[in-house]
């Protein structure tokens, strides 16, 4: 049943008032109470820890040189995951995997969120021609289908002579970059409608300068709504990099990523036969994925005021 | 309305421009190219040949050329298959638009039902399940479900054809044809729709959401209507109209997940062409194929834009 | 004196919300008598909206009925199945809402949300529900009524908007209409008409009127039975000339001196002190003390009983109970 | 024609097939927890496999049970299903790129001469002779039909021998520069109606008269799939091919089978052509099935298919084969070799000794070991084993770390307080320009690294994708690079790749002598001499170190034993066995 009915009747029952709380620690409780979206952020620090912390506990280092005798090893006392073909252990890449992954998705969502919320805002500051001149060319990033587009960014700038191990920045910054439109949309609506309001003439009549006003006080009102996108951007950065890692446009090798992991394990023989190359990196990307949406959803519900019990 | 359609058509010309400038930008940035790849040719043959394909044109005089045949619905030639772009398009393309439109449909349906019971069933348990079941099916790369799906249901225990669109040899007709394509189509649709599900999911369920606390579900509670009525007559109608906009963007998500599908699913549609047409830089096959699809995609947001204004009667074009 | 068509006996609906439980009709009772207009009268948050809708059975979580009777014909509604609720929802009490802007259907045509409960109560063709419809239309006071009947909501007026929802309400000729402030969001001319309207049907068709409002004017026109809810409680209860000649309740008190008086030139307008207590903290005592001018020491140890007085006046209050002054 | 191996070579390099390995068997033991990964001692040699016993690597295994065919495969009685990757539709032999549109083309045209598991052609469709100046080839032709039942006649041959010199022909094949004909550029700069070099002599003979001899013309003449004029006549429009194009997917030609029906992306339908000049085919249906290299196997074992063009020979899969017991699998090796290309511009790499020292300081076969477990040789020459033109009277480059460190000395390059080596100041450091991902890389970086540090050489891999990768090497943009190239039948298309200038020699290689024997071995067509001529090229190349040439994998092709018949060479492909194989 709705909650229609509660809102015009009981909760015109004035909140509690013994704590002028703020809306940052109404969120908070409310996350609280959200138990899947609280499992949630409490499986992604865990996750940050065994990837960032666990290497250093790792017998094994990313320098240890290769050995193909030593390769394919199945999970045993001494490589807990197995190896991989060239004798690498599976644990430590799959730990060293996570920090890119981590990585690419959450500087990806850097570039979208820097840039999108500066568009939109700045499209739904001024209006007019700016806002057409952006969200033309919101339209034109969104009708290009992002894979292919992906893809051939991914090779157009392989062109530039780049280190594979900073490649992963080229994919961070291409996933960020195609990100961004859908974004900037939201903060525009968010930022149209702000303006209108009557904290907006105040600062007006100070006389602040537009700068001033877009990023003080016009942006600041729009967190919430970008700290969902943003947490929900950050997982889709994550399968992003790893379809693209299928294609082999990803992160390459050596660099591992979870998706370069799983698609290293790219025949059915390999599949049946080598279980853990390719469960370990895709159970990672599905618990990383599914605990930032679940947190997502958590705060977007906790964070939009429409949704409140 | 007639006005209102050509006044959005014509709004669509800069958009078409811009993405068409920014393509060939891109493509003329690629490393590699498809002549090059022949390594039996003498270097004034590979000449002559880049010549005659205009790879050695400067990128505004290759802009200039293909525009002026894209305008003429001339999407240029494709150096691989030696044949008109559109030709390729146009073989391989409606395999990928029959798996693309099947799994739409039961995406969309599967979506709203759970979307709607999700919603109508708010923060309880079934809620709690289907978040995170949804959740779930969004959280693994789309190779790597379709490569597991192939695995369980194709190798280890045979329910579903390993690949490909027919029984080889077979030489089924009629609805023995019919049934044995959709014995194939089962495995990729499942994965994609179950990829595509996920999010639209989370969309009607918050858009049901938003409705079923308006006002007018009250009184369509209170007038007596059983709770389905209110429920899809009155709500669901209202959470659907918003979605029509999304359709239009619907179509280059549902085109790119059906390129790592139909790679890994070995469907004849036009995505793994593409695909090969990346690795062989076939270069007017890519840049026609990206255009194809950023053109239907701006197309389907005129059409999803203006079926929203038949659709709600506030904004209805009279 | 005519039956009882409704009693409320001893109403219980609670919320439980995040911050705990809000007790949003406690122990309610009070009748309505067929074809009476009873106006129930309070502040936002008394609960006057929440007993219509436990009435209406369209209590929705986190709120639940817990207590009580609700008696329509002899029958507990609490206790119906949801299917024979649903038959007397919208045929034998019908509602309409306080936002006529938002409480159709904005993709239903308004022939579509008016022939609705004629189609599944009356059981009627869509032909003759239509004409009909366009004769509730034109009952409710509109003119050019073929034409609104294929029209959208969108395309009319606010106080247009409340006389279809009037038409919805009306269409299977309901015993009792309940109205939740139906004229608080409109106009002071329209609500004029509006009012003249219900009346008109009252008269017409006999029509028992549930009217929820905090307008005392309102009251005054329209009511022959008033009862005065505060914080979930019923605390006063009388016909409408003896409540306005002699209120007893220290807070209805305060509801009159706090109406303009037309042609009384006032400095300031009377306004109750303090606030309406929280809910969730609501103790076992009289839920007025804090803002009462008589409040005694009684009156913040032990609720006050509704009780009744002459002219079938009840109230809630210690001051007129002789056994508040003993203890 | 003959460069569709290589594309398909290429093509695999820039997919990168991640070949599956396997240490089964392997005896190391896996190292302690902290301590480094031992690599094998220095001078183990190659040779041996992982201790699996006896590992066919070469040959066919023949299955051990045929009667564990699969019931739906059996059930085909009249019908063969070969999976091959997708075709793309070009079915037209002088347009057809891909392997498996060759593939295709070459089931149903037939061509004058064929070529034989040797690489050796034979004559087939026709016979060619060779005048006394080596510049006019005479072709002469069997009695032999189209599949529309008219016969084939020089003037057919004449027609497709001509479209290869039009204006607007755009095919993979460089005919001009294989085969210059007298007239050809007339008529190709459109002075002439026709080619004057071409002449037919009666409707069973033709005579081709070179501008200079050139043993190349037989790929282009010999090979070429012929086209029925009359059917193909409508089409041809002197400087316009277009309208050719409408023809790719309804190809007619005198090959052993007829195209049914073409479904792009799943199947190409043959039918047994029944004028086929050697006799109709014995098995009546033919389908070339597209399959991936995901699921490949899977087909085979369910029945789906009966061979398989493109399992990748990994220990894995042979095993996996073996295992299905009722598919024969013939392992060969690959018509192609891998190679480690050294930009000879390079001031350090002009310097013979210098590169000596790369090749002897470098563990091949560990390398080669660790990506193919066996199944690739470590190679020394720029050909395939069963060549004709092979030999291996060559230096071996056994891995010797003294000798390369005693060459290095011998060129200048002292090692520094480093341990690099340095000469006039500078510092041994190579960038080695490597595609990713790559199967081969992944193991030679990290054996390479080690073994030229331990040379006294900085080793730094610079990754990147194989088409970036491709287009700096041919704008010469690297010092050192892992390939892989494709071969031909013909060894004298290795001149693209060593004669000074070739077209393939993006690492500047030159030497005169080469060049010398590359011109004499073109303008002669008998074998024996040209052997002489190859073999001290090759000589010339191990010496020289034209190139560091590290392997020759294997190509597989499985075959439900059901099917017999195929007998396949890496330069033999399986439609050359289709008019003979058989049901049983």
């Amino acid at each position: 049943m709705s909650e229609a009915v509660v809102r015009s009747n009981a909760v015109e029952v004035k909140p509690p008032t013994k704590k002028p709380a703020s809306p940052w620690r109404l969120a908070l409780r409310e996350m609280r109470k959200n138990k899947l979206a609280m499992a949630g952020f409490v499986v992604l620090i865990l996750m940050f820890l065994f990837c960032f912390v666990g290497p250093l506990l790792s017998p094994y280092s990313i320098n240890d040189a290769m050995n193909v005798r030593n390769g394919n090893k199945p999970p045993s006392a001494q490589h807990w995951l197995g190896t991989d073909k060239v004798g690498r252990d599976v644990l430590l890449r799959v730990m060293l995997a996570g920090r890119t992954s981590l990585l690419v998705g959450i500087v990806a969502m850097m570039v979208s969120v820097a840039i999108g919320s500066t568009l939109g805002a700045i499209a739904g500051y001024y209006r007019g021609w700016v806002d057409t001149i952006i969200m033309r060319l919101a339209d034109i990033i969104m009708s290009i289908p992002s894979l292919p587009i992906l893809i051939i960014l991914g090779a157009a700038l392989s062109e530039l002579k780049m280190d594979p191990a900073n490649r992963i920045y080229l994919v961070m910054f291409i996933i960020g970059f195609l990100s961004w439109p859908g974004l900037a949309r939201l903060v525009r609506g968010q930022i149209l409608m702000l303006r209108e309001q009557e904290f907006m003439q105040a600062a007006e009549v100070l006389g602040l300068r537009d700068r001033r006003k877009i990023f003080r006080h016009l942006l600041p009102n729009t967190v919430p709504i970008i700290i969902v996108v943003a947490t929900l951007s950050v997982a889709n950065g994550i399968l992003t990099e790893s379809v693209l890692s299928f294609l082999g446009l990803g992160v390459v090798p050596p660099t591992p990523s979870w998706g370069n992991m799983i698609s290293a394990a790219n025949s059915m023989i390999e599949f049946q036969k080598r279980p853990w190359l390719w469960i370990p990196p895709g159970v990672c990307i599905f618990i990383t994925v599914v605990a930032i949406n679940v947190m997502g959803d958590g705060l977007r519900d906790a964070l939009d005021p429409k949704s409140k019990r | 309305m007639t006005t209102q359609v050509i006044r959005r058509l014509l709004q669509t010309i800069p958009t078409l421009i811009g993405v068409s400038i920014v393509l060939v930008l891109i493509f003329h940035l690629i490393p590699g190219n498809f002549v090059d790849s022949n390594p039996t040719i003498s270097k004034e043959r590979a000449a002559e040949l880049k010549e005659m394909y205009g790879l050695t044109d400067p990128v505004h005089i290759k802009y200039l050329k293909w525009a002026k045949g894209v305008a003429t619905g001339d999407l240029g030639y494709s150096i691989q298959h030696k044949q008109p772009v559109t030709t390729i398009i146009d073989r391989y393309v409606w395999n990928s638009v029959l798996i693309a439109g099947v799994v739409l449909i039961f995406s969309w349906t599967i979506a709203i039902f759970v979307g709607v019971f999700s919603a109508v069933r708010q923060h309880s348990f079934y809620d709690g399940l289907i978040t995170f079941l949804v959740f779930a099916v969004m959280s693994l790369p789309s190779f790597f479900i379709g490569l597991l799906a192939i695995k369980f249901f194709a190798v280890d225990n045979r329910i579903f054809p390993v690949g490909g669109m027919i029984t080889t040899g077979a030489n089924y007709e009629g609805w023995a044809h019919i049934w044995d394509v959709i014995e194939h189509m089962f495995l990729p649709v499942i994965v994609l729709t179950a990829l595509n599900v996920g999010g639209l999911t989370r969309y009607f369920r918050t858009s049901m959401l938003d409705v079923i606390k308006q006002d007018f579900i009250r009184t369509a509670r209170a007038k007596g209507l059983k709770e389905r009525t209110v429920i899809f007559k009155h709500a669901l109608r209202n959470a659907l109209i918003p979605a029509i906009t999304l359709l239009g963007f619907e179509i280059p998500g549902l085109f790119a997940g059906a390129m790592i599908t139909e790679k890994i699913f070995n469907w004849p549609g036009i995505g793994s062409i593409f695909l090969n047409a990346i690795n062989a830089r076939d270069y007017f096959l890519m840049l026609g194929y990206t255009f194809f699809i950023a053109f239907l995609t701006i197309i389907g947001n005129v059409i999803a834009d203006l079926l929203y204004r038949v659709a709600d009667p506030r904004v209805r074009m009279k | 004196m005519a039956n009882n068509l409704i009693e409320f006996r001893n109403l219980r609906t609670n919320f439980y919300t995040s911050s705990g439980v809000v007790k949003a009709v406690n122990d309610v009772s009070f009748s309505i008598r067929e074809g009476e207009t009873l106006c129930v009268v309070g502040e936002s948050g008394c609960g006057k909206s929440v007993t219509a809708m436990s009435l209406m059975r369209l209590v929705s979580p986190p709120g639940k009925t817990e207590g009580g009777q609700i008696l329509y014909k002899g029958q507990d509604l609490l206790t119906l199945k949801e299917r024979d609720m649903r038959h007397i929802r919208g045929n034998e009490i019908a509602m309409i809402f306080q936002e006529p802007m938002t409480s159709l259907n904005p993709v239903l045509t308004i022939g579509d949300q008016i022939t609705e409960p004629l189609l599944i109560h009356k059981g009627m063709t869509r032909k003759d529900a239509k004409k009909r419809a366009i004769e509730l239309i034109e009952l409710v006071g509109i003119p050019r009524a073929a034409k609104i009947f294929d029209s959208y909501p969108h395309e009319l007026s606010g106080g247009m908007r409340q006389r279809i929802m009037i038409a919805i309400a009306l269409s299977c000729d309901p015993k009792l209409l309940i109205a939740d402030e139906p004229t608080t969001a409109l106009d002071v001319t329209i609500q004029a008409q509006i009012l003249d309207l219900m009346r008109n049907i009252k008269s017409e068709f006999n029509t028992a009127i549930m009217m929820i409002t905090h307008d005392l004017g309102v009251v005054a026109e329209m009511a022959d039975h008033v009862v005065v809810m505060y914080a979930g409680k019923v605390i006063e209860e009388a016909p409408v000339h003896e409540l306005f000649a002699n209120p007893k309740h220290p807070y209805t008190q305060g509801l009159m001196r706090a109406k303009p008086i037309i042609n009384q030139r006032q400095d300031r307008l009377y306004t109750i002190p303090g606030q309406v207590p929280n809910p969730v903290e609501l103790g076992n005592n009289c839920y007025f003390n804090e803002r009462c001018e008589h409040c005694m020491s009684l009156c913040v140890e032990k609720p006050p009983i509704l009780t009744t007085y002459e002219n079938k006046h009840k109230a809630a209050c210690w001051l007129y109970e002789k056994g508040g002054e003993v203890s | 024609m003959k460069k569709k191996l290589l594309i398909l070579l290429s093509a695999v390099m820039a997919f990168s097939l991640i070949l599956s390995a396997c240490g089964g068997g392997d005896a190391a033991k896996p190292a302690d927890p902290g301590t480094k990964v031992e690599t094998p001692a220095e001078g183990e040699n190659a040779g041996e496999t992982p201790a699996e016993g006896e590992l066919v690597t070469e040959g066919t295994i023949k299955a051990t049970d045929p009667s564990k065919s699969p019931a739906n495969a059996t059930a085909r009685k009249d019908t063969v299903i070969v999976g091959m990757p997708a075709p793309s539709g070009v079915f037209h032999p002088q347009y057809s790129e891909i392997a498996y549109d060759v593939y295709v083309t070459e089931t149903i045209f037939a061509s004058i001469l064929q070529v034989q598991k040797d690489g050796t052609y034979a004559p087939s469709l026709g016979n060619y002779k060779v005048s006394e100046d080596k510049k006019t080839l005479t072709f002469t032709l069997e009695d032999a039909k189209f599949s529309d039942g008219k016969p084939v006649t020089a003037e057919d041959v004449a027609f497709t021998f001509t479209l290869f010199y039009d204006k607007s022909y755009d095919g993979p094949t460089d005919a001009y520069a294989y085969a210059p004909i007298v007239g050809a550029k007339d008529y190709k700069e459109g002075k002439a109606q026709s080619i004057s070099g071409i002449k037919v002599v009666d409707p069973k003979t033709l005579e081709v008269t070179l501008e200079t001899p050139s043993v190349l013309a037989l790929d282009v003449f010999g090979v070429a799939g012929i086209l029925p004029k009359h059917v193909y006549g409508a089409a041809y429009k002197p400087g316009d091919l277009s309208k050719m194009k409408d023809t790719f997917t309804k190809p007619v030609g005198a090959g052993p089978y007829k195209l049914e029906k073409f479904v792009a992306g799943q199947e190409v339908v043959f039918k047994a052509n029944e004028h086929y000049f050697k006799g109709a085919p014995k098995v009546p249906n033919l389908i070339y099935k597209v399959t991936t290299e995901e699921t490949n196997m899977q087909l085979v074992q369910t029945g789906d298919t009966d061979g398989e063009t493109n399992i990748s020979a990994s220990l894995d899969n042979v095993e996996a084969i073996k295992s299905l017991e009722f598919a024969d699998l013939t392992l060969n090796p690959t018509n192609g070799y891998g190679y480690i290309g050294l930009n000879h511009k390079d001031e350090r790499f002009k310097d013979k000794k210098v590169r000596q020292a790369l090749v002897y300081g470098l563990q091949r076969q560990e390398i080669v070991d660790g990506v193919y477990q066996g199944l690739a040789d470590v190679v020394n020459v720029p050909q395939s084993k069963v060549s004709w033109a092979y030999t291996d009277e060559v230096n071996k480059y056994d891995y010797d770390l003294e000798k390369a460190k005693a060459l290095l000395d011998e060129a200048g390059w002292k090692e520094g307080a480093d341990g690099i080596r340095e000469k006039d100041g500078k510092k041994f450091k190579i960038t080695f320009t490597a595609s990713t991902p790559n199967a081969v890389n992944e193991v030679l970086i990290p054996i390479a690294k080690e073994n030229y540090a331990k040379l006294g050489i900085e080793f730094v891999p610079d990754q990147m994708d194989f088409n970036a990768l491709q287009d700096k090497v041919k704008k010469g943009d690297f010092e050192m690079v892992f390939l892989a190239v494709g071969l031909t039948p013909n060894p004298q298309t290795a001149q693209g790749t060593l004669r000074t200038g070739g077209n393939q020699n993006d690492y500047f290689f030159s030497n005169a002598r080469v060049d010398e024997l590359f011109k004499l071995a073109n303008e002669e067509f008998d074998l024996d001499k040209r052997k002489a001529y190859y073999k001290e090229i090759y000589q010339i190349a191990n010496e020289e170190v034209a190139h560091i040439y590290l392997y020759q994998r294997r190509d597989t092709l499985t075959a439900n034993a059901r099917v017999k018949g195929f007998d396949v060479s890496p330069y033999k492909r399986f439609t050359f066995d289709t008019p003979v194989i058989e049901i049983q």
